[in-house]
């Protein structure tokens, strides 16, 4: 029930956003439409979505995407610096690390946040181990490796969705 | 005037896919080429430059809306085309595979048991 | 779900999120199409496209269990006969094929244009379900092919 | 009376739809009867609008130039009885037939999709819905060449889907010039812009786009490399309905309604009839003269006697346009015997080869007489309607003076009458082959088309006279009145 009603909140506020009109046939059409999107997807809905209705973790989330962009910003910088630089200290590699996250949404959105981050990109996620493009290895030591990469970002996911 | 040149070549190109090339995924790509360049040309026929969608809201006057919209015939005949043109791919590419899988080839020069 | 066929963790996840979105969205096309640049058409795609995306990342399988190709194409032809019953009843009520017999409503609402919203209803669920057999019908011949071609061992 | 026009495509498109869904409950008996059903409801439609003249049907209420609208003059009259009952015969034919493949459910439908797609492009007017029914009609007969999905049949239907989506581009292309010179896609609309404005140089490039496109859907002859594949692999009924119907309604029909009506006969455009015809008949009958398989005889055979009728429209007069109509309902009537009369042959001894063939007299004596009435129809034999109007389209050539196309119209009646003596020869008469030994006489169902095809050719032969001024002469009378078209669209709405 508690899924559900995520769903429906989720499906209507896209509604609401993509109608920007709070007229009442539209409304009353959107309610419609969420609810038979509700009912086709019912069970394809990733059960750690509930998790986003309690207002902390939403609002964790919101700090989230804020520190996600400022990342990206700093990661962006280090590969320009990388690319311009005339000697070119590139370090290409795949590395392997592992994370501490249970919850498998949290896993996608951890991939995910490290392939937006310029510099690294996600090959292939294989139980709890990330395989890592790296464009520079900067340590041979895989606990080091897990510092970097994953720490930044593993503690607020935790926060947001454990 | 370039535009429709342009144009032009891009239909060219589909038929010389067609003509040309035996391997039959190449002529469906071919069909494929010339079909948007046909249907572009019919978006083309309806250019207008700094045209607007052809809606008419609340705020717009009648005469200043003739003269700035596009004409929307053309848009939908190319709705029309497109739906067409995705029935016609379809069934092409279907024939294609089962062709494949009588014949062992793509090879338009060997798929000829008939003749006459 | 099944986790053991189709593709990695990443894509499975996303499309479970994304799925229910993009129906939103295709539904929005389609119920805005008279009063906004859309319709039946882009909006019956976009909804036949959340179930290929689903089809990519699990499998036929897992897609065929939530609506098989014997629903799909029966879905499919109710959306044809909806919309060829909006022509028959115009004809009935107003004398001409297609006649418009609903009222025209206040303009830029979401109930308005009269019988055009119905008819791209019909519109969407015959395209996104025919789409979607289609799709189905090639991914099966393909399988045919590949069975029949000698595969290599491994993996 | 105007309300009825819609049903000629609403209900074969209903039926189509319906049968699919019943069908997923009942495959075999359900989509045979019902397509019957369907099919005999169109014939007794005709006769509602038999004597009503010109009916005029608008589409929701919106007006012409505007709205689209669907059109019945005395032209399209002629071709509406011409699909419908070649379509009643072929889907009675079909019950029986149909059993050699797996699948009922999508034959009739597709059939019947095809069937709504000939009556839209025989209603249409408006020149872009004349190209969506056309393509409507031309994916379903793709898909029904290719239906018993053996390499043969794929080849020749991928072929066909191949040249036909080509040709359906080019046309596209046309109307997209055509609509960017007038504004406008109503053919009576165009027709008139076109009167006011003549001369333009855009308009001669659609010509020829058209001329491209039409002539390759309808087989004549530079574009003819489908046909005898296509023909010759299709299902029987198919065949007859691809070449008794479909080649002239997508081909001959709309070259006839877009150029005599549209855009407006030139001295040119007639002399390129002229040579398109006279080549087709002369091309097709002496590649029909070498063929051992008969269906491929037959196909080739359509090309030469489609050949007839671009004559008769290529003189332009009168009398070359009535023989060319008429011409055109005696082979919808005589060729889709033949092909029907091949698929029981076919059926029963399993060969089509002429060489394997002969005494079929013996064992299938209804099949042979009404066949043998068919090809001395084609060859034009005096008491039977091929006789007759190979006659008028001969008188009319001699008329204008045109001494070789006379000499060559004459040439290939006599090529089709050696050749559909040989085929009486090897398979009819003769003695009796040895795939024939086990040969009976095809069910009921299929005998019974083409019994009422046989008496058709024949009672078309004799009372040809009511039947030319009666249908004939009306509908050549539509054709050559430009304006009375324009006028009868737009002038009284």
């Amino acid at each position: 029930m508690k899924k559900k009603l995520t769903q429906f909140t989720a499906y209507f506020i896209i509604w609401l956003l993509l109608t920007w009109s709070l007229h009442f046939q539209e409304v009353m059409v959107g309610i419609v439409v969420a609810l038979i999107a509700t009912a086709l997807t019912r069970d394809l809905f990733p059960d750690e979505m509930i998790k986003f209705l309690n207002p902390v973790r939403l609002l964790w989330a919101i700090f989230y995407i804020l520190y996600l962009i400022f990342y990206i910003i700093l990661a962006n910088f280090d590969v320009a610096y990388r690319v311009l630089n005339p000697s070119l200290p590139i370090a290409p590699g795949i590395v392997k690390v592992k994370t501490g996250l249970k919850s498998e949404l949290a896993k996608t959105f951890l991939a995910n946040s490290i392939t937006l981050t310029p510099g690294t990109l996600t090959v292939e996620v294989v139980e709890d181990n990330y395989y890592i493009h790296w464009i520079y290895i900067s340590t041979e030591d895989p606990k080091r490796q897990k510092q970097i990469i994953i720490d930044r970002f593993e503690w607020i996911l935790r926060r947001i969705f454990e | 005037m370039t535009l429709y040149m342009l144009n032009f070549s891009l239909m060219m190109v589909g038929m010389y896919a067609l003509i040309v090339k035996r391997h039959i995924v190449k002529k469906i790509l071919g069909i494929a080429i010339m079909e948007y360049a046909v249907n572009h040309f019919l978006i083309l026929i309806g250019f207008k430059k700094a045209g607007v969608a052809p809606i008419l809201t609340k705020d717009m006057d009648l005469a200043t809306f003739i003269q700035t919209a596009v004409d929307p015939l053309p848009q939908a005949l190319v709705l029309t085309s497109i739906v067409i043109g995705l029935g016609t791919l379809a069934l092409m590419v279907a024939i294609a595979i089962r062709l494949y899988e009588r014949y062992g080839t793509f090879d338009m020069h060997e798929i000829n048991r008939l003749r006459g | 779900m099944d986790k053991h066929t189709g593709m990695t963790l990443i894509v499975k996840m996303i499309t479970q999120v994304m799925i229910g979105f993009l129906l939103v969205f295709g539904a929005y096309i389609v119920l805005y199409g008279h009063i906004t640049p859309g319709g039946g058409f882009p909006g019956g795609v976009m909804i036949a496209l959340a179930y290929i995306l689903l089809t990519l990342a699990y499998g036929r399988k897992v897609v065929e269990s939530k609506i098989s190709g014997v629903a799909a194409s029966i879905v499919d032809d109710l959306g044809a006969l909806l919309f060829w019953l909006v022509g028959i009843i115009g004809l009935y009520i107003g004398g001409r094929y297609f006649y418009n017999f609903l009222g025209k409503g206040e303009p830029f609402n979401i109930f308005s244009a009269g019988t055009i919203i119905i008819s791209n209803i019909g519109i969407t669920l015959k395209v996104g379900m025919s789409l979607y057999a289609i799709f189905l019908a090639l991914a099966i011949l393909q399988r045919v092919v590949t069975e029949e071609e000698p595969k290599e061992e491994g993996e | 009376m105007d309300k009825v026009l819609p049903f000629f495509v609403a209900i074969p498109i209903f039926s189509a739809i319906f049968m699919l869904l019943i069908g997923k409950w009942e495959k075999k008996i359900f989509p045979r009867i019902w397509s019957i059903i369907t099919t005999a409801t169109l014939v007794f439609l005709i006769s509602l609008i038999w004597e009503k003249g010109t009916i005029i049907h608008v589409m929701g209420g919106w007006r012409p130039p505007y709205g689209i609208i669907m059109i019945k003059d005395h032209l399209s009259l002629l071709m509406l009885i011409i699909v419908n009952v070649v379509a009643f015969l072929s889907i009675i034919y079909s019950y029986s037939y149909i059993t050699k493949y797996e699948d009922y459910l999508r034959f009739f439908s597709l059939f019947m999709l095809m069937l709504a797609g000939m009556n839209g492009v025989v209603l249409s007017g408006d020149i872009f819905n004349l190209f969506v029914f056309l393509e409507i009609a031309s994916l379903a007969s793709y898909a029904l060449v290719g239906y018993g999905v053996g390499a043969e049949e794929l080849e020749a239907s991928f072929k066909y889907l191949i040249l036909g989506a080509f040709a359906s581009l080019l046309i596209l292309f046309g109307i997209g010039i055509i609509y960017s010179v007038t504004g406008s896609v109503n053919m009576a609309d165009i027709a008139r812009f076109l009167i006011n404005n003549s001369g333009n140089k855009a308009v001669l490039m659609a010509t020829g786009l058209f001329l491209f496109g039409f002539g390759l859907k309808a087989g004549l002859v530079p574009f003819h490399a489908w046909l005898p594949d296509a023909h010759s692999s299709a299902p029987a009924p198919i065949s007859a309905m691809l070449s008794g119907v479909l080649i002239k309604v997508l081909g001959i029909y709309a070259l006839m309604r877009v150029f005599y009506h549209v855009i407006g006969v030139s001295e040119l455009i007639l002399n390129i009839f002229l040579v398109i015809g006279s080549l087709s008949m002369v091309v097709g009958a002496l590649m029909g003269f070498g063929q051992d398989d008969i269906k491929r005889l037959f196909a080739f055979s359509s090309i030469s006697q489609m050949g007839y009728v671009m004559v008769g429209i290529g003189l332009g007069t009168p009398l070359g346009i009535i023989g060319a109509l008429f011409h055109l309902l005696n082979h919808a009537g005589f060729k889709s015997l033949m092909f029907l009369s091949s698929g029981a042959i076919e059926d029963e001894t399993g060969t089509r080869s002429l060489s394997e063939l002969g005494g079929l007299r013996q064992k299938m004596p209804v099949t042979s007489a009404s066949s043998v009435v068919g090809a001395l129809s084609i060859s034009g034999v005096p008491p039977f309607n091929g006789f007759w109007s190979k006659l008028i389209i001969l008188i009319a050539a001699l008329k204008v003076g045109n001494i070789w196309v006379s000499v060559i119209i004459v040439l290939t009646a006599f090529f089709t009458l050696s050749y559909y003596l040989r085929f009486q020869k090897n398979a009819i008469f003769g003695d009796i082959g040895k795939k024939v030994e086990g040969a009976r006489e095809v069910p009921i169902p299929m005998v019974v088309p083409l019994v009422l095809l046989a008496i058709i050719c024949l009672l078309v032969g004799i009372f040809n006279h009511s039947i030319i001024s009666n249908i004939i002469i009306p509908a050549q009378e539509t054709l050559l009145d430009r304006s009375g078209y324009i006028l009868s669209v737009l002038g009284n709405l």
